[in-house]
């Protein structure tokens, strides 16, 4: 299933002999077991370092604003969703790219492997016929892979890159889930109970901006966090200060947020920053009938209105 | 220096009367994760002997993420209006126990910038005075761990007073490696008792395996050698900058980067000056008032933060590189740009120099 | 002592709102004292940003006010404001802020009466939940 | 312990307007206790955290001589929080100053020497330190001929234009003033960007140290005019700016290649910037 790497090494090599492209973003394989590095490909004997595994949780459209050229470029269903709001931002041009599509099964999660392995000294991993093994000191174990899929992978509705110049293989089954279990269950506590558990979530924060930078998103000159006249948000790690930024940043990312997890996946700390983004997911989509990135000459939802938007919570 | 041998009972019960004099800090599971935190009396046995690398470094406890530093009255009304007066803090005698010898070695790495002969930093220096460092051998390091390379080792003491090492039976050999480690068993007696022969030889079979279990980078006498411009108009900047998202993650959980920011901050009639971790990774690092910004490049930040660790510091101090090899970075980083690697390839470009 | 009185910091528009609270103020109408006005030149120069900082500085609710759908004195801003609204106002209650702080109205500059009634509903809807304790920026609780 | 973080209280006695356009003001530091004075004992070169508190700290070059007793001098330009903060601010007001800090121009060099000081715009602040501090008389004779020049965008821009004035007409220094443009017909100085006129006036490089400070598109150009003179890098000499957090080189953002500015400046000669880091 995952024998991406070949093709991709293929169109790359391609398209790089043909001066299609100036060069190609793809993932060359990490250095240590569950990781892969971005990488930026210019030359046609350089394709073999291309890779495709597992473990390209990454989304790298981030790679892509303020970058010159023609530019070719390997991407996932949420990839390719980012790409198309970026290109709704205008921080891509659809046309200077070459999107390397790649339907994706689903991304997984190296902090559910040390969970169940009870370590993160992971020594190796290998895939295959949807079992995982993986092995370290002490352990050697085979895991079932739909156990330790990203969480957002779980319950992704956009497997298949909605744009694409070229796909790497045959489009996979889109599935069909319940994307706000937790979300409603969160709606349903009592504002104590809510602020509570906030509380807790982000007291681990420690403003790495690791969430931020991950995003493709976040491409602001200058971020808010760092505005001084007025200071909107104190820089320490007070539970005031982590929980402003974090609001911030999801509210900033209201209608534009594709699910990719990037955020949570960079997270050093483990903290679900997802479940604010999700949150103004699920309520774009309730209020506007809007899903991010998935036709590119939709006007994000922020940037538009409708003279009959629901106002029952106005006066 | 006296060796010792203890149960794991007569170690939990060692720190259990520690905790009765003075603050002792340890290694706990806190989520997922390792962490060190104050522990009293009944939470000596919760103490993760066996514990890998905490998320974060105990860097923390010497130099807090966020540290109050002065505190002041903005009322103009005040006679003491904007006069600046240090936060008290608790500076009495504290222990830290389990703390692995990477971490402790890199405060030594941290002592060059904070305690200098024209400036001490009042905060570092005091905390470095009150406390005892009980260290824990690694005796199975980790696939990210390269101490060895870097000057460290997994039984390393240079940064300990004590050495505690489990010897695999669970008992542990108790090995006081300084004169405050003297005083601290002196003042708490550790129990146990004398290591023999036998269990002293189980402890450097244990060292000559762990080490062994190391994969050497290389020599990195070249850093040393050529010349800091070499380095800093390298090509390979461009190869390892690519991937970097520019957060702080790396900086953040290194046991030994330092940099901090001070930050001023007012609530109502009265304000605080703190002092908080920073990062060469933010653009914001580096830029001045009028707008330039030496560093805006993020291939400039990511140079920045690698030649400061592998060059400038084994320059301005002549005491080898700033990492201790505790893997942390490589581990987290979200791209995987792996410190290993930047330092083969400044290696390797010094070769081809040559 | 004294009842506890809430700050409420009301943002409202140049155009309706804040003409709608001087009218009332010149008709005398009876209104509560807790609200502070800060004057914008439209609900969609609103920035969720205010909304937190306002909350941050210790204000116990916040009032944002502006004029009629379709009444907009820059065409559409109030349409554009509203969605903000929307999901900025759910994200805070998601996170456990009390409903009962956060307002949202269209109020045109003749409409004095309501001006006056609906700052009493604030007013009594952020009494309902007493002193804000959330999100209030105090000295930060480090070493 | 000695705390190098604790400011010295000190009071905003005097606030002057040195420019047309209100941007610079010079501020008038009293110390509050007299042994903070004392204590403060330093060189023109050096520089002093200004601290706020509530705004926050910035890195201001010291504008007064030693020679100059009871007050500290600090030209200010409007910038950001702190500076603009300090603009609005009124006589009587107490803040902060933490210093002296950094390292002076090499004044055990400079003395014997020629001295040449070329300015531009609002770095002149450490060269009006230089030049009160060597024209002092208890100092004079410890130093050869002395030129200035020293230069702004309009004559408006000036600073410390009475003293400028004043040393212009005396003989125990050459002052070289000039504008890059002005329409004041009674203008009787120099027009001219600071390199033309240096080079016009070509001051010795024998037995000479230049002290070099200003924008870097002037320090660009100004540098291979010196070359022209005749002086080595090693006695040219400029001082740098970076932002700057704790001023004592531990905080570690204004660092170029192993130096830190704050605390091995901001004094440095060509040679020394030659062999680091094209990065400040």
């Amino acid at each position: 299933m995952f024998d991406y790497t070949e093709k991709i090494r293929e169109i790359a090599r391609r398209l790089l002999q043909e001066k299609k492209v100036d060069g190609i973003i793809g993932f060359k394989k990490g250095t240590i077991p569950m990781m892969n590095q971005p990488v930026f490909i210019t030359s046609p004997d350089r394709v073999e370092l291309l890779h495709w595994d597992s473990w390209c949780g990454v989304n790298l459209a981030n790679y892509l604003p303020k970058r010159e050229g023609r530019i070719g470029i390997v991407a996932k269903g949420c990839d390719t969703r980012s790409i198309v709001v970026l290109s709704q931002e205008n921080q891509v041009q659809r046309d200077q790219l070459y999107i390397i599509g790649v339907p994706c099964r689903g991304m997984l999660d190296r902090r559910k492997v040390w969970e169940v392995v009870g370590s993160t000294d992971v020594k190796g991993i290998e895939e295959g016929n949807g079992k995982v093994r993986v092995w370290g000191n002490g352990f050697d174990l085979k895991l079932e892979r739909s156990e330790l899929l990203q969480n957002n992978c779980v319950i992704c509705v956009h497997r298949n890159p909605v744009v694409f110049d070229e796909l790497v293989a045959d489009e996979v089954e889109e599935q069909s889930v319940d994307r706000y279990g937790d979300i409603r269950n969160i709606e349903a506590m009592s504002s104590d109970e809510k602020w509570n558990l906030f509380q807790e979530i982000f007291s681990r924060c420690i403003r790495c901006y690791a969430c931020r930078n991950a995003c493709p998103f976040c491409y602001c000159p200058q971020c808010f966090v760092d505005e001084s006249r007025p200071q909107w948000v104190g820089k320490t790690i007070d539970r005031t200060d982590t929980l402003t930024f974090h609001l911030l940043r999801a509210f900033h990312m209201a209608g534009r947020c594709t699910d990719c997890g990037a955020c949570e996946r960079a997270c050093p700390v483990g903290i679900p920053v997802r479940l604010l983004t999700k949150k103004l997911e699920k309520d774009v989509k309730e209020l506007y009938g809007y899903e991010a990135g998935v036709q590119l000459d939709e006007r994000p939802p922020l940037d538009t209105y409708k003279p009959d938007d629901p106002e029952d919570f106005i006066k | 220096m006296k060796r010792l041998v203890l149960t794991k009972d007569e170690l939990t019960a060692w720190v259990r009367r520690m905790t009765e004099g003075v603050r002792v800090f340890a290694p706990v599971a806190v989520g997922d994760y390792d962490e060190f935190r104050l522990v009293d009396s009944d939470q000596a046995d919760l103490i993760r002997w066996s514990y890998q690398n905490t998320r974060l470094s105990p860097k923390g406890l010497f130099h807090p993420q966020a540290e109050r530093m002065f505190k002041f009255s903005t009322s103009k009304e005040d006679p003491e209006w904007n006069i600046l007066k240090e936060v008290p803090k608790d500076f009495s005698p504290r222990v830290i126990v389990g703390m692995r010898p990477c971490d402790a070695a890199a405060l030594k790495i941290m002592d060059v910038n904070f305690d200098t002969p024209e400036y001490k930093d009042p905060w570092w220096v005091r905390r470095r005075e009150a406390t005892t460092i009980v260290g824990l051998a690694c005796t199975s390091p980790s696939s990210t761990c390269f101490c060895t390379s870097v000057n460290s080792g997994p039984f390393d003491t240079k940064g300990l007073d004590v050495l505690l090492v489990p010897l695999g039976d669970g008992r542990f050999l108790l090995d006081v490696v300084s004169e405050r480690g003297e005083e601290l068993c002196q003042q708490f007696g550790p129990g146990g008792k004398e290591a023999d022969s036998e269990a002293i030889a189980t402890y450097e079979g244990l060292k000559k395996k762990a080490e062994a279990a190391l994969v050497p980078i290389g020599d990195l006498s070249p850093l040393k050698e050529r010349d800091m411009l070499e380095f800093f108009n390298s090509p390979i900047w461009d190869e390892v900058q690519f991937a970097c998202i520019n957060c702080g993650v790396c900086t953040y959980l290194c046991p030994t980067c330092w940099c901090f920011d001070i930050q001023d901050e007012v609530y109502e009639s009265e304000g605080c000056r703190l002092r908080l971790w920073d990062s060469c990774m933010f653009p914001l690092f580096t830029l001045h008032g009028s707008g330039h910004n030496p560093r805006a490049e993020k291939l400039q930040r990511v140079r920045q933060r690698f030649m400061h660790k592998l060059k400038y510091y084994v320059d301005k101090y002549g005491q080898g590189v700033a990492c201790v090899g505790c893997g942390r970075c490589v581990q987290f980083c979200p791209v995987n740009i792996d410190i290993r690697e930047v330092i083969r390839l400044m290696l390797v470009q010094c070769e081809c120099a040559v | 002592m004294a009842e506890w009185e809430p700050k409420i910091l009301a943002f409202l528009c140049n155009w309706c709102s804040y003409g709608a609270a001087d009218l009332a103020g010149v008709s005398r109408l009876k209104q509560p004292p807790n609200i502070r006005i800060i004057r914008i030149p439209c609900s969609g120069r609103m920035n969720p940003k205010f909304i937190l900082q306002a909350l941050r500085k210790g204000a116990d609710g916040v009032w944002v006010s502006g004029c009629h759908p379709g009444d907009c004195h820059y065409i559409e801003g109030n349409y554009y404001a509203r969605r903000k609204f929307a999901l900025f106002k759910n994200l805070l209650e998601y996170v456990g802020i009390e409903p009962e702080r956060l307002h949202f109205s269209w109020i045109s500059s003749a409409e004095a009466t309501k001006f006056a009634a609906v700052a009493k509903d604030v007013v009594e809807s952020v009494k309902k939940v007493g002193p804000s304790s959330r999100l209030i920026k105090r000295e930060a609780e480090v070493e | 312990m000695n705390n190098p973080y604790r400011p010295y209280p000190v009071v905003i006695d005097d606030i002057i307007v040195e420019t047309d356009d209100k941007n610079l003001r010079t501020y008038h530091l009293k110390f509050l206790n007299p042994e903070d004075e004392r204590a403060f004992q330093f060189l023109p070169g050096q520089f002093a955290e200004i601290s706020v508190p509530g705004q926050g700290e910035i890195p201001i070059g010291i504008a007064s001589s030693p020679t100059e007793k009871g007050f500290l001098k600090f030209t200010i330009n409007k910038v950001g929080k702190v500076t603009t903060y300090l603009h609005n601010a009124r006589p009587g007001e107490v803040i902060g100053v933490r210093g002296p800090l950094g390292k002076p121009y090499p004044w055990d060099k400079l003395e014997g020497s020629n001295v040449v000081i070329i300015g531009g715009g609002f770095a002149f602040t450490t060269l009006r330190s230089s030049l009160v501090y060597m024209l002092h008389p208890d100092n004079r004779s410890l130093f050869g001929d002395i030129t200035v020049v020293y230069g702004a965008r309009n004559p408006g821009l000036l600073l410390y234009k009475d003293e400028l004035f004043e040393w212009e007409k005396r003989d125990d220094v050459t002052l070289h003033i000039t504008v890059d443009a002005t329409d004041d017909p009674n203008w009787k100085y120099n027009v001219g960007f600071v390199p033309a006129i240096t080079k016009e006036k070509a001051p010795s490089s024998e037995n000479a140290y230049a002290i070099v400070c200003g924008p870097p598109i002037m320090i660009k150009f100004t540098l291979p005019v010196l070359t022209d003179l005749g002086f080595p890098p090693d006695r040219i000499i400029t001082s740098l700016e970076m932002r700057m957090k704790c001023g004592i080189g531990m905080c570690g953002r204004c660092n170029i290649g192993t130096e830190y500015v704050c605390k091995d400046g901001p004094v440095f000669t060509f040679e020394q910037l030659s062999r680091l880091p094209n990065e400040y």
